[in-house]
């Protein structure tokens, strides 16, 4: 039971849902697994909110030396659940004027997006501190972006101002993207499909089942 | 002070708790950092309860209730409590006894995603980039289109040919990998130029934020 | 070692004459199907012109023609007509079209639908199959509407195949059946051959200097869940690592950011150091829970690396913009670092910081590689047998359409037909 | 610190590779900052990609429909928001029809928040838009790719009714509106999954629909081999593609004004990247010696 059931259901769902892809009329069984897919989506995520929440509770009841970090976070879970459920009138709940929105405006969206900014504060100090040409490889991969990162921006043409129109660094970037790059993309996304073509199809005739927990 | 106000100067206050880490971690950065946590785990909850779990599967067992008690039949929308139970299978991990329960979600999970994921990325990510590479490689009288097109023929064979794992790297076929590394190498750069970016956008963003909307100091 | 017959090796692809003349065979197949089902559809462009005001009803549009929808579930019509002379030219006061339907030629036609101006389709998904439709068009305008003939009738059936989708049905069936035939091959103990990984041959050596230099190895396994297959090549790979350590006597460290992936890893670092015969060397504090947070999960890892000073970093799994965090802080304390993953926003960063890097499929290859287990090496040829047909498709397509532009030949366009 | 026997004095260059990285970080702040309070105008270089968005647009008659997945959420603002608005006013200017909708959740608010902005235009304003008639916000639909899978047969089916309860079927709008045969172009703006790629594979390569798109600079490249094949017309890139399509509209916003910034930042780090490689192999040739 505890193995052999969940290697059935997905090679039974796995195979459904390919098969449908090429016949019509079982498309109705798709869209039922996929309703399906979503619920059990939410609640995947409410696991993880529980299981934040009883991390975060043992911390404050055994009073570790970040209860009090522990606190904030329920306090900020609630901050926001109890409005978004009960006072922001139900399913429209993300309408403007509604308390959640203000709290997603307000609190959310600086919290988020300045994690987010920190970033280039990192990109910085590593491309200080740790890109380095140390290949032939890496070196190219470093041209290419100097290329990318000055011919994105004015700056670029402006250096090479003294080239003629049209081999002006914004242009080789636009050579870049359109064409070397392009290219590289289309062998990494094809590389790419065949290997998830092949992870998928070990997944369902369950070859590969390490995510089960352990072979 | 209006509401708008209020928000401007909480939405500064943290953003400048979260900055306050690039000069070390301290309380202020802590107490930022696990709002934040507490604040999107409940923003997923609210969002996938409104949009997700009611309208999924409470409207559809309604539905199904409904029909049952007006009209009397048993309705095909009763099979969506197979969906909830699995659901509420997954909930199950949380107890070491019954944990392995939440095995049949994550199995119908997988499931799920391997079977569609099979037939989209070898449709658009194999078969219609490969038939986008059939290009000819002279063109009259178009130079750049010429080179253009060799470039991306010549790029995406030898990048191919790189991940080709049952051939030895040596010979002809070894040349074709390494200019198909180099190939992956210029791709890499211009993604790096691209994500730093991306990251500098949104530092000017921030910035712009607490310069212009919460300061007043740029019109 | 793995290829200790390289010649052997190296033939296994093309050994089996009868496999090869198979897939030629389901090759041309594919072809002369797919050449007799595409259907090749042009919209018009249309281009705005000075109108003429005049007062009166706009020319009616013509050739009102109605089939069923191919390769769908029934229960759809699609209606094409040539606009009215009206729209885009002559008075062009055309202000959209409206659909009507009826099940008998000359009366009862119902609204079901309108258009903007310009369009000359539309689909009715609202059709009950096998009952046959006319559809009228009336083209409407401020002075009035005037109506077209009905149309040819039409019904909605069901495809019990959808034709459309025959390459892609083909070429599923061929890597499908590569990548059995050849895990039926590798399970019956055929040795197949797989090349030198550079990021891999060096994770010997790695291990070998963790231990000399008596510092630890950490091994992350990306920031995702045991759902996605990244993560699960990651802990295949470890799998690997830690029977080197165990071997080594080196000290292995695995911080991990969600609690499956944990409760996965234990039991893969357990059954190394079983496999190792050093079963008392492992404990479960190796493989410990930070957070589910990226950013606190990122941040946790800079302390660690900067206490520790671990000899060796491994990441290998699917990570996101914490990446860079990563590679950069390892890289400070001087840490070799092997990566690994396929997500092509985060490789440059690994790419340009640390020592080795498996790219993209390098790192599903990698735990075939290291595990050798022949089911995993099997679908990786399989894998190659897709890479082939797809060259091929290429290079024959690339040079048909050459000698076409240069010889001026009509040789076939392979985009058009695959 | 790691005390090695080697306590010689160290090198310019090995002090210059240890430098507090909080210096590092407080170089950045100041060329970011400091740009914003300069008023500079900047030509604007056009990406073909760029151009190939606004070609798509622009080509539309008059009351043609546009169908605008917003599939972002505030955390890529600063990139998405300026083409948001673009959009919004291109759509406008040239009298077209704009159906928004959501496979984010979060999305169809943002089309609301670059609303806002948008109708203070005088512009804008004078042309008296009517909700219903001329935009509508459909609001978000919760299935990801089987949304756009879905809505291939109907739309109806996705989004009964519109982001305030309206039942579509009331709306003027979307009288006639069946699924993207009646729609003339789809316009996706995505900070990734869902989004502009799954645009791709399911609206696309299977219902041969119309499409363009905006993205931010991480996702942007992946987009080109779309581009190349004709999956997709056009692709705007990171708030350097919101600049170009203000630039191409001839209304320069913010995005325009923030490139200065943008410009300045990317210098420095390249000269970090030069300064600290110059670094590191002048210390490590020392060292060798």
């Amino acid at each position: 039971m505890r193995r052999e059931v969940p290697l059935v259901l997905t090679a039974v769902v796995g195979l459904t849902m390919i098969i449908s892809h090429f016949i019509p009329p079982l498309n109705i069984l798709k869209d039922l697994f996929e309703d399906w897919f979503f619920i059990i989506a939410a609640f995947a995520i409410y696991l993880g909110v529980l299981n934040l929440l009883r991390v975060n509770a043992d911390k404050i009841y055994k009073k570790q030396a970040d209860a009090p970090f522990g606190l904030v976070v329920i306090f900020g879970f609630l901050v926001i659940t109890i409005p978004g459920l009960f006072f922001s009138g139900g399913r429209s709940f993300s309408d403007p004027g509604t308390p959640f929105y203000y709290l997603y405006i307000h609190v959310y969206y600086p919290l988020s997006a300045t994690m987010f900014a920190l970033l280039a504060f990192f990109v910085a100090s590593a491309s200080y501190r740790a890109f380095r040409a140390r290949s032939v490889e890496a070196t190219m991969l470093l041209v290419a972006a100097f290329i990318l990162m000055l011919g994105r921006v004015p700056i670029g043409d402006w250096i090479t101002a003294w080239l003629p129109q049209g081999y002006r660094l914004g242009e080789w970037a636009d050579w870049i993207m359109d064409f070397p790059q392009t290219a590289g993309q289309k062998a990494i996304m094809i590389g790419i499909a065949l290997g998830v073509v092949s992870s998928a199809l070990r997944v369902i005739l369950g070859l590969e089942r390490a995510y089960m927990g352990g072979e | 002070m209006s509401g708008e106000v209020v928000g401007v100067w909480i939405g500064a206050i943290l953003t400048l708790g979260i900055f306050s880490f690039l000069y070390k971690d301290n309380p202020f950065y802590k107490f930022s950092e696990a709002l934040f946590v507490g604040v999107s785990a409940g923003y997923w909850f609210v969002v996938t309860f409104w949009q997700y779990f009611l309208p999924k599967l409470i409207d559809n067992l309604v539905l199904a209730y409904t029909l049952l008690t007006v009209e009397g039949k048993i309705d095909y929308h009763w099979v969506y409590v197979l969906g909830g139970g699995l659901g509420v299978l997954m909930l199950l991990r949380l107890l070491p006894s019954v944990g392995w329960l939440s095995r049949w979600s994550l199995a119908f999970i997988v499931g799920t995603t391997a079977g569609l994921q099979f037939t989209r990325y070898l449709e658009s990510n194999g078969i219609i980039q490969v038939k986008g590479t059939i290009l000819p490689l002279i063109v009259g009288g178009n130079l750049n289109t010429t080179i253009g097109n060799i470039v991306i023929v010549v790029g995406t064979f030898c990048g191919l040919i790189y991940f080709f794992f049952s051939k030895e790297h040596k010979g002809a076929f070894g040349g074709a990998a390494r200019v198909g590394v180099w190939f992956l190498m210029i791709t890499f750069g211009a993604l790096f130029g691209y994500t730093v970016m991306s990251r500098m956008s949104l530092l000017i963003g921030r910035m712009d934020f607490l310069f212009s909307n919460w300061l007043g100091l740029i019109g | 070692m793995v290829k200790k017959d390289m010649n052997k090796a190296r033939h296994i692809f093309f050994e089996s004459k009868s496999t090869v003349l198979f897939l030629i065979f389901l090759f041309v197949l594919l072809f002369l199907f797919t050449s007799s089902s595409i259907i090749a559809e042009e919209t018009s462009e249309v281009e705005g012109e000075a109108p003429v005001a005049v007062e009166a009803p706009p020319a009616s549009p013509t050739n009102v023609s109605a089939k069923d929808i191919p390769n769908d579930k029934g229960g759809a019509v699609t209606i094409s007509w040539e606009k009215s002379a009206d729209d885009g030219a002559g008075a062009n006061n055309v202000t959209g079209y409206e659909i009507l339907r009826s099940t008998t030629r000359d009366q009862g036609f119902e609204h079901i639908g309108g258009t903007a101006p310009g369009a000359t389709m539309f689909s009715d998904s609202d059709t009950r199959n096998k009952v046959r439709y006319f559809y009228t068009i009336r083209a409407l305008s401020p002075f009035g509407i005037s109506e077209s003939l009905p149309s040819n009738p039409a019904f909605s059936k069901v495809q019990w195949f959808n034709f459309g989708r025959l390459t892609l049905f083909l070429l599923a069936v061929i890597i499908g059946f590569a990548i059995f035939y050849f895990i039926s091959k590798a399970k019956a103990g055929k040795e197949l051959y797989i090349r030198k990984i550079a990021g891999l041959e060096a994770v010997d050596d790695a291990v070998g200097r963790a231990t000399e230099m008596g510092r630890k190895i950490f091994f992350i396994p990306g920031i995702m869940d045991m759902d996605s297959m990244q993560t699960i090549a990651g802990v295949t790979i470890l799998g690997r690592v830690a029977k080197l350590a165990a071997e080594y006597e080196a000290k292995l460290e695995v911080p991990v950011s969600r609690s499956l992936v944990m409760v996965t890893c234990r039991e893969t670092v357990k059954e190394a150091y079983l496999n190792a015969g050093r079963p008392d060397a492992y404990n479960d504090n190796m493989v410990y829970y930070l957070t589910d947070d990226q950013f606190g999960y990122a941040a946790a890892l800079g302390g660690l690396f900067i206490r520790e000073r671990p000899a060796v970093v491994f990441l290998q799994g699917q990570f996101y913009a914490e990446s860079l965090i990563l590679a950069e802080t390892a890289n400070l304390v001087g840490a070799i670092q092997i990566a690994g993953t396929a997500m092509p926003s985060q490789l440059p960063f690994f790419v340009a910081a640390c020592d080795y890097t498996l790219i993209g499929e390098e790192l599903f290859a990698a735990s075939a590689y290291l595990s050798k287990d022949p089911k995993l090496l099997g679908s990786l040829k399989g894998q190659d047998v897709g890479k082939f047909i797809f060259l091929l498709v290429i290079l024959v397509g690339v040079v048909f359409l050459t000698l076409n532009s240069v010889l001026g030949l009509n040789l076939p366009n392979l985009a058009t037909i695959f | 610190m790691n005390q090695e026997n080697r306590q010689e004095e160290k090198s310019f260059w090995e002090k210059l590779l240890a430098i507090d990285r909080r210096i590092i970080f407080l170089f950045i702040v100041v060329a970011v900052a400091l740009p914003l309070f300069f008023k500079v105008s900047m030509r604007i270089p056009v990406t073909p990609v760029a151009q190939g968005t606004y070609e798509a647009i622009e080509s539309l008659q008059p009351g043609s429909k546009v169908l605008a997945s917003f599939d972002y959420d505030p955390g890529s603002m600063p990139e998405l928001q300026p083409m948001a608005e673009a959009f919004f006013r291109h759509c406008f200017r040239n009298d077209l029809k704009v159906i928004i909708m959501g496979l984010w959740p979060q999305g169809p608010l943002q089309a609301n928040i670059a609303l806002e902005e948008v109708f203070q235009d005088k512009d804008v304003k004078a042309k008296n838009l009517q909700y219903g008639i001329d935009y509508v916000n459909l609001g978000f639909t919760a299935g990801n790719e089987v949304v756009i899978d879905r809505m291939g047969h109907s739309f109806e089916e996705s989004y009964p009714k519109d982001g305030y309860g309206t039942p579509i079927g009331e709306i003027p709008l979307m009288r006639g509106v069946r699924n993207y045969d009646n729609v003339d172009l789809i316009f996706s703006l995505s900070a990734g999954y869902p989004g502009t790629q799954e645009w791709v594979q399911y609206g696309v390569d299977v219902f041969h629909v119309k499409l363009a798109a905006g993205n931010t600079a991480v996702q942007a490249p992946g987009m080109y081999p779309y581009v190349q094949t004709g999956q997709l017309s056009g692709v705007l890139g990171g708030m350097k593609g919101g600049a170009e399509y203000e630039t191409l509209l001839g209304i320069p916003g913010r995005a325009v004004r923030y490139m200065f910034s943008q410009a300045v930042a990317h210098a420095v780090i390249c000269l970090f990247i030069i300064i600290g490689n110059l670094a590191f192999f002048a210390s490590k040739k020392r060292k060798r010696s």
